[in-house]
């Protein structure tokens, strides 16, 4: 489709905007280390925040990681919870205002660790919530300590010597557990770690919000993410370690998708 | 003419990422720092630039703003 | 609607309905699993909402995220379970949630036994989670008096913005007697204008938390809190004396156990011994005023409590070496007798060995 | 009047709702009551049992440690509470269960075959019921009416049939106070 | 073994590992990761075992397992993650088994900060879980101090099967300072003939619990507790004296706090303010004796704590009237300097307003 | 194969035990209600550990709920551990003692609902141990309230207008979430209702502890039993309940066995 | 000749599941108490019991022992 | 001898080391020493720094307030410490980074193009040594010799190839204090 300028110009040419700054994110600039795909992520949820017109309905739940500082960047009421317990307090908030949109926004360690019961038990329930799961294999904000998502023979603060399967045990795979649970309604596992894969992870976390919006039940999306710090890579080598070593053990795809009947 | 894609330098961590994906290399990293210590980002051939947005869409720190030139229907 | 025959824990229960506790996250515990379960029954009727938390950790959380909205929220445990509240009732402070959290006290330490006891004392009143904090701490000794004291309870929470623990033990949850519920006049309450509920119509985004990253700014805040506290102490202590005026030794006790004392002390007039009774209704603030009015004119307390001493700490700190500070107290979910703190006062007080 | 009552029995044999009533006809004739449970694991199959207290005032400690009255209707409790009842209090006995004797002569006992008598009635499960109308014969504490009030407060519509046998079982009890079944010392 | 230069949460660990502590079991926090961390390179080395639990909730069960079976385990963590720590606390002291737990205390209450903080007193002193129990409290004011209480803490550990809690503050957990590890005069304690490790040699199958259904047999069994902590309190007591023979004002401080003090002190001393320090390095049970010798001698004291006030009222309830009391604290993360507690000083000492 | 009997006698005929108490047990009487299957239970894990002559070499972990004084009842070591944390202390003691048999005893609120965390968890890191988890649809010890475990439209304490999927969700089937995790190695759901299914019980039992004794990794042994007490049904009654509700929704069948490789 | 099927009535909980399952209906409840308050099940007729110990698998409290009698091979 | 030093600038520059270097080094020479870094997310990206002290005697507070030296690295580090520095006291500026200029008379001011002269000396990173060595060289609170052997003991084996270079910065950074850089007051 040709493009139309809207404004009326005499001259030939004018410029069109192709990519700018979403609302959904206030002006305030993050803490994240320099290419760390965290806010990436913030972006893509504040894009979709914004398209489906809903910031003014929202209450996001920032959680204890890096993360934890989001309820400043995120351009809507934001609650911040204890270390795990982001879907507990979104439950509290969901059940109070059943027709707002209610999200979590939590680290590997937030979810899969300390907070594994609260968002099995949202989970199960059928909480209307949107988790959005950050999953970058590490502890960041702690100085890089095993995460249960920690890769077979990953070194960490804690496991310097390589996780060892024998000792740690092995990687729990969030999405294809929750999604043995009746309650979930959209499960998806994407990543950042290029372009055309943020744009993929742009559409999981539209349909994760479009699932709540439709009350079909709880709704997760998984990202793949970097710790270029902890990691001990820049920030590219960090995409790429995304790419070669967190994708083949993780999976990505729809774990579950209930689209209206189940 | 007007630029093509515009950098906010000062909050810019000069991560490089936008540098890795632009098709046309047209960014590099300045020589100077800005307030937060970083080389920020900058692309000085605009006219190579080709407005596809790669750089945007990787920036983890919203840094950038992309344009494109467009015909304008003569009104009146 | 006249008098009714109830158990303590859904007394507690029926009384949060009517101060307009419409939401309540819980999980079960004896003694005070009648109170959930009241409530499950309950909140429908109301159009409120009953969730069973899968733990109390969740329920802490639940809450946390409930009283963020606004509304008047409640969840109850029992000694463990209020242990595993810790961390979430810090948080409720931090961040400044109003909220009101039942403890109704059984037998510890660890797994313990279900029976009444007093000695969580120490945990709700000097902080049993990290940080500097107090919280409002009620203690009823009746089931009337649980009527009044939860509609009291929320409105301390919402005039202050501060979680309030109301304190029982077993026996008070489990007994029944009759209780009137007379209605609530609606007490004056600041607007709830910082609640997380969306920005539509009102403006910019408001966040709730208790993170402050910077050393000075933490400090400010824990001024204001500290501040606040102040005020609470100025204005929200309650207690009630029985026969002091004239007493020679007094008694501190508090919930049931201060009317078992009564019992006692009238057992101990009756033999001629002057004893009177303080009986501290808010644990925190704790009531200082009677002990300063009496403590340069009594021989001595005697500090009563189902613990092995916790109350009698406060006691000695506010009679401060005036007189001395006596304690008698039975653990474990024992509770103590009239005859046996008849003796105790007989003892101390009347000089005799019975 | 201050009567402090302690009722003990098997679990399921009705000791809890016996207190209750009592409570219940105290409360509606406008005295002071407190019904307290024992709680827990016992109550499982083992013993169970409750305190109550009627007062002309309002009730102080609720906890009974020295009861005015004393029903017993299991061995078990018999052991643990007959000594217990305070010189010149009262005694009653379900002396279809307990087996052992009382060799107090310091207070007052009643002894009821209120089991077998039950099954008379064709309802064995109000034993309870006979006891307790001995009790409220003999001491007055509260009506029988206000009992029957009680019973219909506290039962559930589908049980308002029972409520007949109850009455019978009251009156049955009452009926037998100045009867045989009574040691005085 | 010479002098080396290391972080106080790795000479935590370093002094464990050489107390004989083969299994550790935590979580990371910060400001303690560091200790964490070493613990995961150094334990290996020993044939010993560091697990990372999946929350600091499963770490001290992990602990209350370990404990059972009589080996030397420790775990640590930082104030938020100590709060919910509590009922596994309650539990090791109800079923009597014996652990070290560290909190490095950070900036309070919710989720305030990691800077340095104190104002975990109460709940590590007063029993931040439920039920009545105290548990041995250590607070080591130097590195060098650390290597020694470490490895006392074990041995009361295991002395009085009892957990016992090392606490130290974020500064003393991330400052280097040389440290020195002599070796161990390995004490006489009794066997740990009550452990779970199979019964096969050993006879009649053991039981470790915390509960007990009978109220009696409950109050038996705290009877006992009770009087362990008696045999503690009579035993177990540390704490260190600076220049309080002369004085007229002395200090409380513990920790950190005491070293920025005795500087502030010695500034006062120059000034001819005669002032002194007390320093608990056994915050439960808290040194009574020096207070008792000098209250009715000095004209005062002042608690110096970082927190809103909370040593200071063990320094109220021990110096009984006999003396003014007066605090100084700063919150939220903030080290009073040595200036400002100089100011403090003169002011209510020098009679100056500075 | 012909009886001979050990005892000389002269009679032509003498008694042979054909089932006696198992010595896995103590001599204390158990304080469960009538006809509670908890009892049946115990008597199976006893009767395994005594015919695998592990008894010696056993600790056990009592969890919080009616089976709380399990420890009272099984002949060997136990340990009693805070309410859902069982698992967490049986790593303790096994990661001390890796070559004796550890195992905890659970119910369905201890273990599904407050413990799912300390179980998933044990699970991922394929712990050692054997759970038994023992599954009755409601918390019995507290009289009768829900569990995550309870079915749709069963009345309980705290769902005493039947459980709703709108409002508490659906059941947790925890045989099913844990294996999707690779640290499990044995993992069956059974049934006590009736004599066939009990047999059957023991020999899953017996599995799971076989899997510990081979090393495998983390094992399960879910039993479906029954509450006649807070069910408000008769003990046969609740056998039936079992059979008729319970079975439907939790099929019974091994949900994982990796005999030696995975 | 000696029983075949033994109870040990005094942990007897009376929950009839034997009673249920006794493939041979000899197993009934007693009309006494013991010392716990219930009702103790018993077996009277043992000779029309075949040990077939479907009682004691489904016995909650192992209340009960079962026995078979054998021949003995004459020895001597 | 109490020298009380603050070492600030941003993360990455290598503040923390130098101060533990200093640490090290009067270890060695038998001096009571601590060293308290700045901790928490600020480190990320922002700036850090570190307090050390050095004494005779056994080092009373490791707090830094008022430092007798500070070495500041960038503009914010200056900002904040400048004013710090008690009378008499020095103050080290990196003026390859450092665009403010101090107004203060009333101590002694050393300004080193620290990035620039190691650019020069082939490895941009060693400007915390540039400036390192200026610190000792003026005050002698520790030896060069024996930072070179905290160096090593520091260092993994892998890096001991970068001690040659940190040795040429150090005593580039001593050889340049008593020249030009030095605005004396
Ligand atoms: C109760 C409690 N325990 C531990 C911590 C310390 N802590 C803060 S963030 C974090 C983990 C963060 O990792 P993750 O969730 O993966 O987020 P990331 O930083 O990697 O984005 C931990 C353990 C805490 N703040 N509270
Ligand atoms: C921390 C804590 N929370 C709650 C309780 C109360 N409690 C005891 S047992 C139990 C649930 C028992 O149910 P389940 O695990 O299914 O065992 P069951 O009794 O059904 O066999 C609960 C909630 C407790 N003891 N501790
Ligand atoms: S530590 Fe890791 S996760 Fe955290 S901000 Fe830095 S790069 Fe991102
Ligand atoms: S828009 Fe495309 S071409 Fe232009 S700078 Fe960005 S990436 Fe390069
Ligand atoms: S991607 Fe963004 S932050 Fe990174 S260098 Fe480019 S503009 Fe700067
Ligand atoms: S309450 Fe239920 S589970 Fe507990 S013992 Fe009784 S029947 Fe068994
Ligand atoms: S063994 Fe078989 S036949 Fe004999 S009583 Fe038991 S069930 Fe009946
Ligand atoms: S099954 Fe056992 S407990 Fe039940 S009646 Fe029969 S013998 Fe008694
Ligand atoms: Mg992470
Ligand atoms: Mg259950």
């Amino acid at each position: 489709m040709q493009d139309y300028d809207s404004s009326w110009g005499d001259h030939g040419m004018t410029m069109k905007t192709v990519f700018k700054r979403t609302n959904g994110l206030t002006d305030t600039p993050t803490h994240y280390c320099p290419g760390c795909t965290h806010g990436v992520i913030h972006r893509l949820v504040g894009e979709v925040l914004e398209e489906m017109d809903i910031l003014e309905d929202t209450i996001g739940v920032a959680s204890v990681g890096c993360s934890v500082l989001s309820y400043e960047y995120f351009n809507c009421d934001m609650t911040q919870a204890a270390h795990g317990r982001a879907p507990a307090v979104a439950t509290g908030v969901k059940r109070v205002l059943p027709d707002r949109f209610v999200f979590t926004y939590q680290g590997d360690g937030d979810l899969a660790s300390i907070g594994i019961s609260e968002v099995i038990h949202a989970a199960a329930r059928g909480e209307k919530i949107t988790v959005i799961f950050v999953n970058n294999a590490i502890y960041g904000m702690t100085g890089g300590q095993m995460a249960p998502t920690t890769l077979i023979g990953q070194k960490t603060a804690t496991t310097p010597f390589g996780r060892d399967e024998s000792i740690q045990g092995l990687p729990i795979k969030v999405c294809e557990m929750l999604a043995t649970l009746d309650g979930t309604a959209y499960i998806e596992r994407v990543s950042a770690h290029d372009v055309p894969h943020i744009q993929k992870a742009k559409r999981a976390i539209r349909k994760a919000f479009e699932a709540q919006k439709n009350r079909l039940g709880f709704s997760l999306v998984e990202i793949l993410s970097t710790c270029p710090t902890n990691w001990g890579l820049d920030p590219f080598e960090s995409l790429e370690w995304v790419k070669d070593n967190m994708i083949p053990a993780y999976p990505l795809g729809v774990y579950k998708n209930i689209e209206g009947g189940k | 003419m007007e630029k093509r894609v515009v950098f906010n330098e000062s909050i810019c961590k000069s991560c490089g990422l936008c540098v890795q994906v632009c098709p046309t290399n047209v960014i590099f990293l300045a020589d100077y720092l800005n307030g937060k210590g970083y080389r920020p980002a900058a692309v000085t051939d605009q006219d190579n630039c080709i407005s596809c947005a790669k750089c945007a869409q990787i920036c983890p720190d919203t840094v950038i703003s992309v344009y494109r030139p467009v015909k304008v229907l003569q009104t009146v | 609607m006249g008098k009714v025959l109830m158990k303590g824990n859904e007394v507690i229960a029926e009384a949060a309905v009517q101060a307009g506790c419409k939401y309540f996250f819980g999980y079960p515990i004896t003694p005070q699993s009648e109170l959930v379960a009241y409530m499950a029954r309950r909140l429908p009727e109301v159009g409120g909402l009953f969730l069973q938390a899968e733990s109390e950790i969740a329920a802490i959380n639940m809450v946390y995220g409930a009283a963020g909205t606004g509304v008047r929220v409640m969840t109850s445990s029992s000694s463990p379970g209020f242990s595993l509240k810790q961390e979430g009732i810090s948080y409720l402070v931090g961040a400044e949630l109003p909220a009101v959290v039942v403890n109704v006290v059984r037998g510890g330490p660890g797994l313990g036994n279900i029976q009444p006891a007093q000695s969580d004392y120490f945990q709700v009143t000097k902080g049993g989670g990290h940080g500097d904090y107090n919280i409002p701490v009620l203690a009823p000794a009746s089931l009337q008096e649980i009527v009044e004291l939860t509609s009291e309870a929320f409105d301390i929470a919402d005039r202050y913005r501060t979680p309030v623990i109301l304190m029982g033990d077993g026996m008070l949850g489990q007994m029944m007697e009759p209780v009137e519920f007379g209605d609530l006049t609606q007490a004056e309450l600041p607007e709830k204008n910082w609640a997380t509920t969306g920005t539509r119509g009102d403006g910019a985004p408001k966040i709730i938390t208790s993170l402050e990253l910077n050393a000075e700014a933490l400090e400010q805040r824990n001024h204001k809190l500290q501040q606040k506290f102040a005020r609470i102490k100025e204005n929200e202590v309650r207690y009630e004396t029985y026969k002091i005026d004239d007493a020679d030794y007094i008694m501190a006790a508090f919930g049931t156990v201060a009317r078992i004392t009564i019992n006692a002390i009238n057992k101990a007039r009756q033999k001629g011994v002057k004893v009177g009774l303080i009986r501290p209704i808010s644990l925190w603030p704790f009531p200082e005023k009677p002990f300063i009015e009496t403590r340069d004119r009594v021989q001595g307390y005697i500090s009563i409590e189902m613990s092995a001493g916790q109350m009698v700490e406060d006691v000695r700190l506010i009679v401060n070496g005036h007189a001395p500070v006596d304690f008698f107290g039975r653990t474990g979910g024992v509770v103590p007798t009239q005859e046996e703190i008849y003796c105790k006062i007989m003892t101390v007080a009347g000089g005799i060995t019975v | 009047m201050l009567e402090e009552i302690l009722i003990a029995g098997f679990g399921g044999q009705g000791v809890m709702s016996m207190g209750q009533l009592i409570a219940y006809a105290g409360m509606l004739e406008g005295k002071g009551v407190s019904w307290l449970p024992s709680y827990g694991p016992e109550q499982r199959g083992g013993t169970a049992n409750c305190a109550v207290v009627v007062s002309d005032d309002p009730v102080g400690s609720p906890l009974v440690t020295n009861p005015s009255t004393a029903i017993v209707l299991n061995n078990p409790s018999f052991e643990k509470f007959e000594h217990r009842v305070r010189p010149g209090g009262l005694l009653i006995i379900n002396s279809s269960l307990v087996t052992k004797v009382s060799e107090r002569s310091d207070i007052e006992i009643i002894e009821i075959t209120a089991t077998d008598i039950a099954a008379d009635l064709g309802n064995a499960r109000v034993a309870n019921m006979i006891l307790l109308g001995a009790f409220i014969e003999r001491t007055k504490v509260v009506t029988s009416d206000s009992i029957i009030e009680s019973l219909k407060k506290v039962l559930s519509k589908e049980k308002y049939h029972l409520i007949e046998v109850n009455k019978q079982a009251i009156n049955k009890g009452a009926s037998l106070v100045d009867l045989s079944g009574i040691r005085q010392s």
